[in-house]
């Protein structure tokens, strides 16, 4: 079979499993969902590895191949067609979406057992998948945006999974207007490239672009530009980055896939897709990577201060794609992508950990509240102390090569983007940092209560409340599950955990300076023609920078000890120390408040004031006036009908009075 | 053919009179039936390759003044005449399975209902000037008395005022058409009605302004557009939802497609010249709309001014004055009529359960109805055009076309594509998520409901997987009427550079 | 001769136009009515309309203003009260009336029409007498005249209708009428 | 002395003969004695035979152009057509009144054919108008036509609306009347001759533009548009329909508007045709005045008849159009719209006749309430009736109104015709109302149901007379639909 | 003497009938008022037979006679039929129509 042909069934199984599940929800019982909704994304993966090795087959320079399937739509000069684009980077992509998400289906088989909305969570994850794959297939634009938004859908609907929260169905919205402003974006960068272009089929605007613009031309940026509005409210980047944190609504399991597999990694791979445009637009190119490193740095300091675990980990989730994003757009699309990879294994894994905890914690998923887990879970702690080591970059682990990459290949540019090096390694403190508060927080210190009811065998319980408001759940409906799931206890969360904490150690090794470099020589067939992708520093600078990241995260991980094993109690003092500070991280640079005000509210207060006095007024006043007109006029002719003889007569002689004077005017 | 499509729901009416009480409706939901398949043989008939009208019917009707009874479809109506029955059948159907109204007035209904079914396939299908405007403003009394009869709290008031709004348009643009014959007459020296034949003798700048302006009045006021919708409201809370679905989903189309069918092949130059006004207009509709629907608590009343941002993107579409923006026109008018349809079946269902129609007393139906809340979801999706949907190709296509003419104003529309997601899934939320309030009931679409509402949901889907159906049949069409004006735009600016 | 006879005719019918409406007593203003009458048919008389002119003396002033005097003395003479219903119609009344005046002798005055500046053409003998109105009435304007004959009877009938008495007592109450007063509606 | 007896064309004045015949045999047969109900029978037969009569030799003549006794008349197609319109509203009005209670009184008219004679002398006048051909028979048959229906307005001499409305209309006619022919005078003095034709040759050689003839044409438009109910000369209109007994609002609207537009038409556009273009203006601003104000008019209005009343000032603005218009197709629009207005006119009187018997509420609006219910036949009437007066489609009121406009645009007075859609739009503001009424029952309460005992004893007698009517209103109804 | 003397007595007369017309408030009287109006008309229809030279007017003028006799006649019948209803001769009064 051809790639492409492996493509679409990539595209059609997580469809088919989404929709079977929809359909046959009633008459499955147990975990017959999540056992076929697993198996489809897992057949999925195989028929990623068979695209993969079909595509191997080609030579390199030939590893870009298209396939339609009918004509969406085609009048007007507008010719749209269902076609796939598979090449090095979409197979890429395919890889890790389905290979990590096999694993979240895993592992939310078991962890999302007791709730009521087992099938329809299945059904959504599914859909998820394909929503993702879609995109990273898409041939054209509109696919892409098709895509796009169905990401967007698919994380609204996952998001807001536990409806009858009401914090939850508002982060679902948040979610899915934010990201329809990311559509917005997209398309209107389409309209632009149809505009000078002619076409939406990626490869065939790519071939033009290069023979229309010239670098740097006005329209060039703005589709860059609007490319990049899509990008970051995908990828969470400031300002559209406050989606992610109330992401966190969802399950778990949800967390985990959005962060690491799916959706958020769609930015990156978008700038990634579109590097003619980028390099064609090389000022672009470098605000997006502003914005990659504001967003990594503040992500970061945020991490430090918010108490929530999941939280925390959504914001180093927005840090680490500040890396990638930053990564792409300098060029370095190797290391962004290699990051993206390494990343999708150790967030996984991160999450499924905290899940586990929070399993544990009966729902509870305030950081404050956790302590010294490591006897009463300890495959749970294990994995997520790799998890940690990996995010906190430690010499070995796979975060440990894929963010030197880019560093180094930062550093390598010079220049300007030297800022991109120097912001990366004090991002990197912070994250290491960040990285080991969660670790030590949950792993070591005194068991909680907790903790030590897990020792005794026994999962703690507690009526389930919202944890971001602490009122009760709906008891009627009574999801989420009253029953929590432990890692320790069901394997199909065991296995998919031991499979990300063994990627999360040594899928780095993939492509190690000097060593090996599996991903540039693959990734090779889309990236063939860009010069930046052909910018390697040497070997001897990568180790250098590779020392410089790998003493920098020692560094960050010994602060961590410092201060949550050795002292505990000291991070509580430095913030009420500096409490302002604290409170300006604690409530996230107060983004929410300034979309809140300078967004929300300005279109609230239009629609009241359109409401209350522009309809009442202007709109029921042009009504109100011409009825008031015509029935003043009404009562002055009535007021006239006197029942006055005399009165109707004087009418009738003054009306001839006018006719004579009229007639004598026009005699002659 | 046209002829049996056309009369069947009014004979179908008059037999509903006819026959007794029980059985008026079945007979209303047969000749819809008959109405829908002869729509879909002519949809099935129908070349697309083919310029100009097909199944045309020409009669002579009145003589001495030129009148043709001439009908004829061609891309731009056949769907739309597909689109009427399909849903005139749904709520025929519906209302014959709710047993509404169960009373004496039952036969009365569905004669009116039929009335108005022939008078909108009337509209779409007229090729004469006069007999357009005829069918345009027959609409209008079927409605007045469904909402006057059959409505809600102050439905007198409500329709009255509805219909003399409506009229105080179609009334101008009544003289707007004969006058349009009369002084094409002094041209040619023929007085004829018939709109092919009028395309051929074209009016003097000066004329054809001020006849464009009382259709555009016409037509602005039925779709309504911003800020002569203030009947709109009104007759929303007031009319029983099946009506409503009509009034919303097909009325406010004809006023679209008015535009496209008269405005533009007979007054290209007026056209040119008041492009920016009516795109203003319907730019502001998009805003205010969006922006209304926002802030309603009314779910009848989102979707109202929904509809009123709808139709301002259709508007624009036509006014880009391009095929891809006038195309992309003509299939968000189909989707918006199905979308809406949906919606107001939904709220209907939903009434039932929670007795308000206020959004903040309503929530939690999704739990025991997920048939209905995913029903409910893909309406919407699609209506707040999600890509992957037909919506979204049909916005896309306006929005480009508006875009590659008029770029700026295409980036202030899409601030409506975002408050429409708000909106939507507002709606969506506060009626299927959160929590069931107190006294609400909540329990799963029934088998008489789910067999309208369900065919109608596909529908949707298939549209959404082949837009192109509509797309590709109209394009013929809509390049016939945008080159009209393009051809005039050539002229004056060939006089201006001869000059 | 001729001028002496317009202006007593003249002052005859004009006086009594304006005796007649500036008398309060109706009864006065019949009879100032009949002077007037009597005045123009003068004034007939000097147009050469001398059939007229008698039959103005004879239908008009005689038969006419007998059935006035009849119905003055019938209803009474009332005084009319000064209040008025419409303010300011006593003086905006005389206003439009001069109006009017004013605007029709702009008419006669500024009309080019030459024969009204004269006596007017010379006339044959017998114009204006019985024979030839007679015969104008027989021949071209038949018509008219068998309508005015059909004018008289049904006013006739008409004032019957309004004024006079039921006599014919047999259509009080007729079988197969349901004789139940049912009373007024309005 | 010797005496030329006219050439009498006996074929084409037979109609006229069969008028003035039948009244004459009708008033004759008002003296058969026996009971009321059998002279009703008796006069009522003979009313609506003379009726019948002229209606049939009029049709036989029709296509007929010819002059009758020595050019006073003229029989054409116009004239025809005006004529059968008032010939059958005539006939229309006379089963109406049977059981009229003005006419059945002890103190009103007995059923000595008073009542047919002068309906049918008012016809009579209204046939000779429409056929004059001079002056003095246009002004002799509108006395004929006037002074008939001055009487019939008072007639219910039980009421003293209509007494009062009599003699509001004997007044202000009359004034009327003097006006017009003072103004007759003066074209007469201006043209020197008194016949149409005369006038015509006159106007368009020596006296085009002369203050005489125009101050003339001044009086005799105030004293003509008095008659048409033409604003601002309308003010006697709502109350004397209101007064007046309901059968005769109901053919005085209709016959007087269909006699006089047509000897308006011969007046001004064939006797004043040379001087339109000074004429024109005038009467395109008395149409668009009464076109405004009969329709603001009729807003608000409770009483049924009063609202018809203001309606036909607009109606009568919208047929002048048709006179302003001075084409052929003005005219022929114009006589389109009277018989359209005819009929819908006439099914709304019928219907008001009805309920004024039936509901207890007279003539007021309330007493169509409930009226779908009861009777949906009637109501459906009242509604076509309705619909077709305020010209949405799908009625004959559309169709003439397209006329209309057509005209008016053809004129290049195309505001004319927006005036004519304007006031429909207003209109709509009152037609609806009744037919609010009529099918849709107030939020708040059900509609009173509390019919008088009265009305319910007296149903079983009505029934067989309102039932014929009903299937003549519905007739007349559905042919205005279908036109 | 000029027939335009004529015409301007016919004139004043007209206008004084229809003042008159204007603030009578007796029936009868308004009544009269007419009659002055329609004497005013004959006499100017005379006049103009005269300026003409035809006798068209003299008999238009006739005719006129027999109308307003007619007109009389049954405006004196609404009179007395008032009369006995008792209703008050003045035209102020009756005003129950209006609005």
């Amino acid at each position: 079979m051809s790639a492409t042909t492996w493509s679409w069934l990539v595209l059609a199984l997580p469809l088919a499993g989404s929709m079977v599940i929809a359909f046959g929800r009633a008459a499955m019982p147990g975990r017959v969902p999540g056992w076929i909704g697993t198996a489809s994304i897992a057949l999925a993966f195989a028929c990623s590895i068979g695209a993969l090795l079909a595509l191997l087959d080609h030579p390199t320079d030939e590893r870009q191949l298209t396939d339609s399937l009918y004509s969406y739509a085609d009048a007007g000069g507008l010719e749209i067609q269902l076609g796939i684009l598979v090449d090095p980077l979409a197979v890429y992509m395919c890889l890790v979406v389905t290979g990590i998400s096999t694993l979240i289906h895993l592992y939310s088989l078991a962890y999302m057992d007791s709730d009521r909305g087992y099938a329809r969570f299945f059904s959504y994850l599914n859909f998820f998948v394909f929503s993702m794959l879609l995109l990273v297939l898409a041939g054209n634009f509109v696919l892409l945006i098709v895509g796009w938004a169905f990401v967007g859908f698919a994380s609204y609907a996952l998001i807001s999974f536990w409806y009858r929260r009401e914090t939850a169905t508002k982060a679902g919205m948040k979610a899915f207007v934010i990201n329809v402003v990311g559509d917005i974006g997209l398309v209107f960068a389409a309209f632009f490239v149809f505009r000078e272009l002619g076409t939406f089929d990626f490869l065939e605007s790519f071939d033009a672009a290069r023979d229309t613009f010239t670098v740097n031309e006005g329209v060039v940026i703005a589709i860059c530009l609007l490319i990049c509005v899509g990008a970051f409210a995908k990828s969470a980047q400031v300002p559209f980055h406050t989606w992610l944190p109330d992401a966190m609504e969802g399950p778990t399991p949800v967390s985990a896939l959005i962060h690491a597999a799916t959706m958020v990694t769609a930015g990156v791979y978008l700038i990634a897709r579109m590097w003619p445009f980028f390099e064609l637009g090389p000022t672009a190119a470098d605000i997006a990577a502003f914005v990659g490193l504001a967003t990594l740095l503040i992500a970061a300091t945020i991490a430090l201060a918010v108490t929530d675990l999941k939280r925390i980990i959504a914001y180093s989730t927005m840090s680490q794609i500040g890396y990638m994003i930053m990564g792409v757009a300098i060029g370095a699309y190797v290391g962004g992508l290699f990051m993206l990879l390494a990343h999708a294994f150790f967030k996984a894994l991160l999450f499924m950990a905290a899940g586990s905890v929070i399993a544990a914690m009966a729902n509870n998923q305030n950081i404050d509240r956790m302590s010294g887990f490591r006897r009463a879970m300890p495959f749970t702690s294990a994995l997520l102390l790799i998890g940690c080591l990996a995010l906190a970059a430690f010499p070995g682990t796979s975060g440990f090569f894929s963010k030197d990459e880019i560093l180094a290949f930062a550093a390598d540019r010079g220049g300007m983007y030297w800022i991109f090096a120097i912001g990366g390694y004090i991002g990197a403190v912070l994250t290491a940092f960040y990285a080991f508060r969660i670790g030590f927080r949950v792993v070591t210190g005194p068991p909680c209560e907790e903790a030590k009811e897990l020792e005794q065998g026994h999962i703690h319980h507690a009526e389930p409340t919202n944890p971001a408001t602490g009122e009760p759940e709906d008891a009627e409906v009574g999801f989420p599950g009253a029953e929590h799931h432990i890692a320790e206890r069901e394997w199909p969360m065991k296995v998919a955990m031991a499979a990300l904490g063994f990627g999360a150690l040594f899928i780095g090794l993939l492509q190690v300076p000097g060593v090996d470099h599996v991903l540039s020589t693959f990734l090779a067939g889309t990236f063939e023609e860009s010069p930046l992708f052909h910018i390697e520093p040497t070997v001897g600078d990568s180790w250098l920078g590779l020392a410089v990241g790998g003493s920098i995260s020692v560094i960050g991980v010994l602060g961590a000890y410092v201060c949550y094993v050795r002292r505990p109690g000291v991070t509580v003092r430095l913030a009420e120390r500096y409490r302002r500070l604290h409170a300006f991280l604690f409530n996230k640079w107060y983004f929410d408040e300034l979309i809140d005000a300078l967004v929300y509210r300005p279109t609230v207060a239009t629609g009241r004031f359109a409401n209350s006095v522009f309809e009442r007024y202007v709109v029921d006043g042009i009504v109100a006036g011409a009825t008031g007109l015509v029935k003043g006029a009404g009562s002055v002719v009535r007021g006239a009908q006197s029942g006055l003889v005399r009165g109707y007569a004087l009418l009738l002689v003054g009306g001839f009075a006018a006719l004579g004077i009229y007639f004598l005017v026009v005699a002659n | 053919m046209l002829n049996v499509l056309l009369w069947t729901p009014l004979a179908a009416g008059l037999i509903a009179l006819a026959v007794p009480r029980t059985a008026s409706r079945w007979v209303a939901a047969l000749g819809a039936l008959v109405t829908l398949v002869v729509a879909i043989a002519l949809v099935a008939d129908f070349d697309p390759a083919a310029t100009g009208l097909q199944q045309v019917v020409d009669e002579s009707w009145i003589p001495d003044l030129g009148v043709r009874y001439q009908l004829g479809v061609d891309g731009i109506s056949v769907f739309l005449v597909l689109m009427t029955a399909a849903l005139w059948f749904a709520v025929t159907l519906w209302s014959a399975l709710r047993n509404e109204p169960g009373d004496g007035r039952a036969k009365l209904y569905y004669f009116l209902v039929g009335l108005a079914g022939t008078a909108a396939l009337g509209a779409f299908t007229a090729q004469d000037l006069l007999l357009f405007v005829l069918f345009f403003d027959l609409m209008l009394i079927p409605f007045f008395f469904l909402i006057g009869t059959f409505g809600g709290l102050n439905r007198v008031a409500a329709t009255t005022k509805m219909i003399v709004f409506t009229l105080v348009g179609s009334l101008l643009m009544l003289v707007g058409a004969i006058a349009t014959a009369v002084l094409a007459s002094d041209i040619s020296g023929e007085l004829t009605f018939s709109i092919p034949a009028l395309q051929q003798t074209l009016l003097s700048d000066g004329n054809q302004a001020w006849i464009f302006c009382f259709f555009a009045a016409a037509f602005l006021v039925k779709m309504p557009a911003f800020p002569i919708h203030g009947w709109m409201p009104d007759a929303y809370r007031a009319a029983p939802l099946p009506v409503l679905i009509l009034l919303s989903a097909v009325l406010s189309k004809v006023g679209a497609y008015g535009f496209l069918r008269v405005a533009l092949p007979l007054f290209p130059d007026a056209t040119i010249e008041f492009q920016e006004v009516i795109m203003v207009i319907a730019l502001a509709s998009v805003l205010y709309g969006s922006v209304m629907a926002f802030t309603q608590t009314n779910i009848r009343l989102i979707v109202g001014y929904s509809s009123i941002a709808q139709l301002g993107f259709i508007t624009l579409g036509i006014f880009s004055l391009r095929v891809d923006g006038a195309d992309g026109a003509v299939l968000q008018m189909v989707n918006h009529a199905l979308v809406v349809a949906g919606i107001f079946i939904v709220i209907a269902i939903v009434y039932a359960r929670t007795r308000t129609e206020d959004i903040r007393e309503m929530g939690g139906q999704a739990m025991r109805a997920p048939v209905l809340a995913a029903l409910f979801l893909v309406l919407a999706l699609a209506n707040l055009a999600m890509p992957g949907s037909a919506n979204f190709i049909g916005e896309f296509y306006i929005l480009n076309g508006v875009f590659q003419s008029k770029i700026a104003l295409a980036f202030i529309a899409s601030i409506g594509i975002a408050l429409a997601a708000f909106y939507s899934l507002r709606m969506y939320q506060r009626v299927m998520h959160n929590r069931l309030p107190a006294g609400a009931e909540s329990r799963e679409i029934g088998l008489r409901d789910g067999l309208v509402l369900a065919p109608l949901v596909a529908a949707i889907v298939a549209l959404a997987l082949y837009p192109g159906l509509i797309l590709d049949r109209g394009e013929t069409s809509v390049t016939e009427k945008v080159s009209a004006v393009q051809a005039a735009d050539d002229e004056q600016e060939g006089l201006i550079a001869r000059r | 001769m001729v001028e002496v006879a317009f202006f007593a005719g003249a002052i005859g019918a004009l006086g009594g136009a304006i005796a007649v409406i500036a008398l309060n007593n109706p009864f006065y203003s019949v009879l100032a009515l009949i002077v007037h009458l009597i005045s123009l048919a003068g004034l007939f008389l000097l147009l050469h309309a001398e059939f007229i002119a008698a039959a103005q003396i004879v239908v008009y002033a005689g038969a006419v203003m007998v059935l006035y005097l009849f119905v003055a003395a019938y209803v009474g003479g009332t005084e009319e009260p000064i209040a008025q219903a419409i303010p300011g119609q006593r003086f905006v009344a005389p206003l439009l009336a001069a109006a009017l005046f004013v605007e029709v002798s702009i008419a006669v005055v500024g009309t080019s029409l030459a024969s009204i500046q004269t006596e007017g053409p010379v006339i044959e003998a017998g114009f204006g007498s019985p024979g030839s109105i007679g015969r104008l009435l027989l021949e071209r304007f038949l018509v008219a005249f068998e309508a005015a004959s059909m004018l008289l009877l049904i006013a006739a009938v008409g004032a019957i209708v309004l004024a006079g008495r039921k006599g014919t007592g047999t259509s009080a109450s007729g079988p197969g009428v349901p004789d139940v007063d049912r009373g007024e509606i309005v | 002395m010797d005496f030329n007896a006219p050439d009498i064309d006996y074929g084409g004045l037979s109609p006229i003969i069969a008028l003035t015949g039948g009244l004459v045999l009708t008033l004759l047969a008002g003296l058969v004695g026996g009971s009321r109900r059998r002279q009703l029978i008796v006069v009522s037969f003979f009313g609506l035979g003379t009726l019948a009569a002229a209606a049939g030799l009029l049709i036989w003549q029709w296509g007929a152009h010819a002059n009758l006794v020595a050019g006073a008349l003229r029989l054409d197609d116009l004239a025809i057509a005006s004529s059968l319109i008032a010939i059958a509203s005539a006939a229309f009005c006379i089963p109406l009144s049977w059981r009229e209670q003005a006419f059945d009184r002890p103190l009103g008219p007995s059923n000595h054919g008073e009542f047919q004679a002068l309906v049918i002398c008012s016809v009579l006048g209204m046939t000779m108008i429409a056929q004059a051909q001079n002056l003095i028979s246009f002004f002799v048959a509108l006395e004929l036509l006037s002074i008939p229906l001055y009487v019939l307005c008072g007639a219910a001499l039980r009421r003293e609306s209509s007494l009062e409305s009599g003699l509001k209309y004997l007044i202000i006619g009359s004034l009327g009347s003097a006006t017009l022919l003072y103004g007759l005078a003066f074209v007469y003095g201006a043209a020197g001759s008194t016949d149409f034709s005369g006038i015509r040759a006159a106007v368009g050689s020596t006296v085009l533009d002369d203050p005489l003839l125009m101050i003339g044409i001044a009086l005799a438009a105030t004293g003509l548009a008095f008659k048409l109910s033409i604003a601002p000369f309308h003010q006697w209109t709502p109350d004397v329909y209101q007064g007046a007994p309901t059968p005769v609002t109901a053919f005085m609207s209709v016959a007087t508007k269909a006699a006089v537009f047509c000897v308006l038409v011969r007046f001004f556009d064939v006797a004043l045709g040379p001087a339109a273009g000074d004429w024109q203006p005038a009467l395109a601003a008395l149409a668009a005045v009464s076109i405004v104000v009969g329709n603001v008019g009729a807003l608000g209005q409770n009483s049924l008849k009063r609202l018809l009343g203001y309606s036909s000032v607009a109606q009568a603005g919208y047929m002048m159009v048709g006179v302003v218009a001075f084409s052929v197709s003005g005219v022929s629009a114009l006589i389109f719209y009277i018989a359209a207005y005819a009929l819908m006119n006439l099914a709304a009187f019928a219907v008001i006749t009805i309920r004024e018997r039936e509901s207890g509420f007279g003539d007021d609006i309330r007493s169509m309430e409930g009226l779908a219910r009861e009777r949906p036949a009637v109501a459906t009437a009242m509604t076509i009736a309705m619909l077709a007066l305020a010209g949405l489609p799908g009625t004959a009121g559309f169709i003439g109104k397209l006329y209309l406009i057509e005209a008016t645009v053809e004129a290049d007075y195309t505001w004319l015709g927006v005036m004519i859609a304007v006031g429909t739009m207003i209109s709509l503001a009152y037609y609806l109302r009744v037919i609010a009424v009529i099918w849709m029952r107030p939020d708040s309460e059900r509609a009173p149901e509390a019919m008088p005992a009265i009305a319910g004893a007296s149903q079983e007698a009505d029934g067989e007379v309102t039932g014929a009517n009903c299937k003549l209103i519905l007739g007349l109804t559905f042919l205005a639909a279908a036109a | 003497m000029d027939v335009s003397w004529y015409l301007v007595l016919s004139a004043l007369l007209f206008a004084t009938g229809a003042c008159g017309v204007l603030i009578r408030r007796s029936p009868l009287v308004i009544l009269l008022c007419l009659e002055l109006m329609l004497n005013a008309g004959n006499l100017a229809l005379v006049a103009f037979s005269r300026s003409n030279g035809n006798e068209e007017g003299q008999v238009f003028a006739l005719v006129v006679m027999v109308v307003a006799a007619c007109e009389v006649v049954v405006g004196l019948g609404l009179i007395v039929a008032m009369f006995r209803r008792r209703i008050a001769l003045d035209v102020d009064e009756i005003r129950e129509l209006r609005g």
